[in-house]
């Protein structure tokens, strides 16, 4: 073999799949936390290295024609639903051939064709949103599963809650992702939450399926997934997944943090060796799926890919005023 | 060939006829299904659409309010409803946040044709909680269009004009219209949103009110006309796009300018009427315009004190007489108001 | 033994006064309801007979210190806090001798004096200020416990999880109290709250203590109240009890509504038969500390209270504008 | 003897002060504590005061606000923060049906001396839900003041006034005055909630602005004066109670008006600057007043775009010409705005 395909052919396939989609979204991450300085992409960026497993084992378990909305930290998310590179990266550079044509930033993206309907950066904001979608899915019957991803800070506000017991009380096809990285900006879970909160009672208790696992293992989290989507799918109601990873790089931005003050160097370091990336890496290695040099064939087709979109992004022009959307879908009538 | 109705069945019917000719529409709401439909404005309608198109909902006005919002990204057409406008500062989050931004903000790739109902109480103890009239405060944030019927006509054509409108639309009911009867048409029929209405003609002075005060408008262009004033009424009908045109153009002819709001008076939607004519019609302003809203306080509960606290007829024309340079005169009690104390009518009473 | 005690004088006194504080509330409503129709009382009323008992027992384990917030159904709790009748009842006039003065009426009542400090008609809304004047409480170390009062349509608003994650987050001396009485407004629990939800369960997995019990039986809300304000008094933190009772007339209004067809005659029947002043009637004359005829005595000073509080109100003027409170505490600068 | 500080210096000033003379004081905001220190504003207080004066909070912003209500109407002073207004539209209801409500509907027997502290983005993609300057919302609300300071004097005096007031202060602070340095006495001393300032004087026409905007105003002012205009800039400093006196007063002496405001048009503190003229200084406009505005769109993240959708100098000029009847004119680079894009300074760079 080569390199990794990019989606999987056949059974065998998947592991590889989960890794090079890990692998795609580390590339990226580190491509835009690297050429940030040159104050190209002047927006904020949330970066997701080291949650890639939560964005990838649970995207595995979607059909593209399913719904996720998402948060702030959305670039995994995005790109694992099989969102358009190029896009975002223009996105994220404020061009008109951006996915949200300027108007985004990275904390708006949006692919309609991959059944991505949007990110934003209200904490808890997209949740509620993406149990609409659901309700429609039921209202219409038309199959589909909505996944929703947030974090854990995001658990702190009322319409969390508000929004399990609506999809608890209607079935909704829908799967509640929370990606627990400990940190809400520079909080501590000990300012926020009293100690032994069990978010996965609370689901239940709230009358959800829920269930917790480690977040930094692929094939667990697609195996939960997997799980939850075919509970959706099959009308038997909404998952609540609480997956505990962790974050690498600072709350926004393109830099490590750990010198700040707010966590140590040491907590770091365990994270640091619970890499997703590696620890998939290993196993597709040691099942014989991949080789070290199909792996670098792979790591070189994504740095192409990667260069292809920034290059594309810094060809994009800006949008002008007039491409820009009105605040308005229909014309105002101007009744005269 | 007319044919009266109340302005709540003007509403129940809108409602059954968008029911009846989009499969994508539903409506949802505390108390939507119960046996008292919304002040009627619901009643029979889970009985003939079914649970899944008519439903109640959690006391949950943000995530409702987001749900609503997705299901419309998602290609149904909600028609969301609170039992008063109080109730939706709970979901300004999402209304403001999420449902007036989310055509813009991913580009116009998505559409939200989200109708809120909200409805705006007043008399019989309603109290600071429950008769606010905050439309100034949706008409502020672009992405939003608000109506506010004054007749029934306008409820049934501007709340059908709403569920077929590609934008959200926050329509406003006040709750002491919901008993007024007018000519309604049968069959289905749009009132355009953005276009005001003159509710009266009248060449001294022009009167812009909405929604309740309206009527309160007309009555007191009632009584000046007995007295030998004539007054315009300007029904701007939608608060958001308002009718700029029509203001301009009314105060063109009659040269003054009394903006009549139900709201309160700072940065609300008679500052922005007064602003307009200012910007627009300052050389044909023969007098400064005023402003008559509720005064800067909280609602009292005590029915005397609410009384005093709405102003309506006597206000009006004591204010149009003074704009006029004419003396101060008594309005007699059958042109006041209603003459009800807290209540539109005898046969209207609480606890509503 | 010639009347029940208004107040306990001795462990003996206690299941008399349990008796009298429910007796009170019971006849205050019921002469609300009778004469509402006389249209003195132009606001809306929503009353708590068939709910007496949660109030009763929950106030029985306060000190008169302590704090009160409660909702649009609130008489109960501000007569069983020590609220002033006369007050009250003015205030449902409208009078300007009303507990707030006129601007509140029967959904905001007010007595600084009993520790009621404010009900409110927004669902939800009191919660998080009760949980306010317990976070003071800690941090001034006043020893004070805050009980805040809801009923079980609450329980969905967002504001309610926010308010129980900050209590147990900083172990407020606060008791939460949800009077689970089957309906919010005309909506039944199925339409809002999917079945088999479990409160206790959700409080506890929010890291509160947490209780359910029957709040039709004063003694056992007592019971169950007095350890949850033990809990908050010596810092062991909140405690949400769920009590279940039933309103036995409209939710809003002086009628019996059983026949508008949101509910049946068959349940009215069974809770009419759990009457908890019945019940406590029951006990109190079993355990031979009161007499029919001592009850009937009681009676009858309740009625004259009553008759004297309407009069009081009736006899109160109303409000002048001058004598209403403007927005502003304090008066608006005028620099000049 | 003077010395300067930073916007951002001041306010941390303030607050330091206020939890000093005060144990009733207290300081509640997500981030409060952490190492960034909302933009400086907080850093070191909690190692001053304690965790439980200076605390962090979790993401609950109704609640927080329903909290800090409870503990102020329990005789607490709060101050809480949120890093973007937008985060507040979360807690309106509590701000809205609580807050500014608790004091009258109680019968005045309560007082909640709360101060909310809101930022304004701006730049730096912020795009269209971290970018909202939704004073005009909050002043509509009887109850609630608004103060939005210009100058780093302001904020230490206003913040303080802010604390030591018995009732709900919302203070608006935009993210591009952080930086900016000016005089700031360093003892304890308030600025007047509902004064105005003159912050510049002149004779041709006066420019009402407030926060952010001001700064705008004043330049555009300097260089309308290299070209003879004499502009005056009125620094409302206070939204609500405004400054009714200051702008009637200046429009008396130019009788001319531009209102610059940093938020959206409709019904917004421009509209009220100008429907207070029209009422009561209609007789000393010698031309229509305008408004300058956000425009009736979404924040765009794309840099440029957002730099275009920010009216500055190069409008404010035009208008002002305009008015006077000259003709336009380009102005020169040094005079637009910051001329630093999308960032107030050079120094002053994303993510923020
Ligand atoms: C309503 C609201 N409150 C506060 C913020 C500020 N904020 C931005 S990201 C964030 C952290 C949320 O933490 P979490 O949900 O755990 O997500 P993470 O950043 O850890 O992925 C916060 C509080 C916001 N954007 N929206
Ligand atoms: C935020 C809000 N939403 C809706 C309402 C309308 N409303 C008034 S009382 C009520 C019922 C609440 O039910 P519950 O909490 O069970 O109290 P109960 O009336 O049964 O005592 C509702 C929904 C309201 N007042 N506030
Ligand atoms: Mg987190
Ligand atoms: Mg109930």
């Amino acid at each position: 073999m080569s390199t990794i395909p990019a989606r999987p052919a056949d059974a065998a396939d998947v592991g590889q799949s989960l890794l090079y989609g890990m692998l795609r979204i580390r590339m990226v991450e580190e491509a835009i936390a690297s050429r940030y300085h040159h104050e190209e992409m002047r927006c904020p960026v949330h970066l997701s290295i080291g949650q890639e497993a939560v964005a990838v084992g649970v995207a595995s378990a979607l059909d593209r024609r399913d719904a996720v909305l998402s948060t702030h930290r959305a670039h995994a998310h995005y790109l694992a639903k099989g969102g358009d590179l190029r896009a975002m990266i223009a996105e994220i550079h404020g061009r008109a051939t951006g996915c949200s044509g300027g108007m985004g930033g990275s904390m708006h993206l949006v692919d309609m064709e991959a059944g991505f309907l949007g990110s934003t950066p209200i904490v808890g904001g997209s949740i509620p949103v993406g149990a609409g979608v659901a309700f429609a899915s039921k209202q219409r019957g038309d199959g589909r599963v909505t996944a929703v991803f947030f974090g854990d800070g995001t658990t702190e506000e009322g319409v969390f809650y508000e929004t399990l017991n609506f999809a608890a009380l209607h079935r909704l096809p829908l799967v509640f992702i929370c990606e627990d990285n400990l940190y809400s900006v520079y909080s501590p879970r000990e300012v926020r939450q009293p100690a032994g909160r069990d978010l996965v009672a609370l689901g239940r208790s709230m009358g959800l399926a829920a269930e917790r696992g480690d977040g930094n293992d692929v094939r667990l989290v697609r195996d939960l997934a997997t799980r939850a989507v075919a509970r959706a799918r099959s009308g038997d109601g909404p998952t609540l997944l609480e997956l505990s990873t962790y974050r690498w790089l600072e709350h926004c931005g393109p830099n490590y943090d750990n010198d700040i003050g707010y966590r140590s160097e040491a907590e770091f370091e365990v994270w640091r060796e619970r890499c997703p990336v590696e620890r998939e890496t290993a196993r597709v290695i040691a099942a014989g799926e991949a080789t070290v040099a199909s792996i670098d064939a792979t790591r070189l087709r994504i740095a192409a890919e990667v260069d292809d979109a920034f290059a594309f992004a810094l060809a994009s022009p800006f949008p002008e005023d007039r491409d820009l959307p009105a605040a308005y879908a229909s014309p105002l009538v101007n009744p005269r | 060939m007319t044919r009266e109705i109340t302005f709540a069945a003007a509403i129940r019917e809108a409602t059954d006829q968008c029911l009846q000719a989009d499969p994508r529409v539903y409506l949802m709401g505390l108390g939507v299904p119960d046996p008292k439909g919304i002040f009627g404005t619901t009643t029979g309608l889970q009985e003939a659409y079914g649970v899944d198109r008519v439903l109640d909902m959690p006391a949950s006005e943000n995530a409702m309010t987001g749900v609503a919002i997705g299901s419309a990204i998602a290609g149904q057409r909600p028609i969301l409803t609170h039992q008063r406008v109080d109730f939706a500062l709970l979901s300004l989050d999402q209304l403001f946040n999420n449902a007036a931004k989310w055509h813009a903000m991913f580009g116009g790739q998505m559409r939200v044709p989200l109708v809120v109902r909200l409805m705006v109480g007043r008399g019989w103890g309603q109290g600071p909680q429950h008769s606010q009239s905050l439309h100034s405060l949706f008409g502020h944030v672009p992405g939003l269009k608000v109506v506010m019927p004054s007749t029934p006509h306008d409820a049934k054509g501007l709340l059908t004009a709403a569920v077929q409108d590609d934008d959200v639309v926050i329509y406003i009911e006040h709750r002491w219209l919901h008993g007024v009867v007018g000519d309604v048409p049968a069959g289905t029929y749009t009132v355009p949103i953005g276009a005001a209405r003159v509710a009266r003609e009248g060449s001294d002075i022009t009167l812009v009110a909405s929604g309740y005060q309206t009527l309160e408008a007309l009555r007191a262009a009632e009584w000046l006309a007995e007295d030998g004033v004539s007054a315009e009424v300007v029904d701007l009908r939608s608060i958001k796009p308002i009718d700029e045109h029509a203001i301009v153009a009314s105060v063109g002819r009659t040269r003054r300018l009394l903006a009549v709001d139900g709201g309160w008076r700072f940065a609300g939607v008679a500052s922005e009427v007064l602003a307009i004519a200012a910007e627009q019609a300052h050389a044909s302003l023969s007098t400064a315009p005023r402003r008559i809203t509720l005064p800067e306080r909280h609602t009292p509960t005590s029915w005397p004190a609410a009384q005093r606290y709405y102003p309506g007829v006597p206000e009006i024309v004591a204010t149009v007489r003074d704009m006029l340079g004419l003396p101060p005169q008594s309005v007699p009690p059958q042109w006041r108001e209603s003459g009800y104390g807290d209540q539109p009518s005898p046969s209207f009473r609480g606890p509503f």
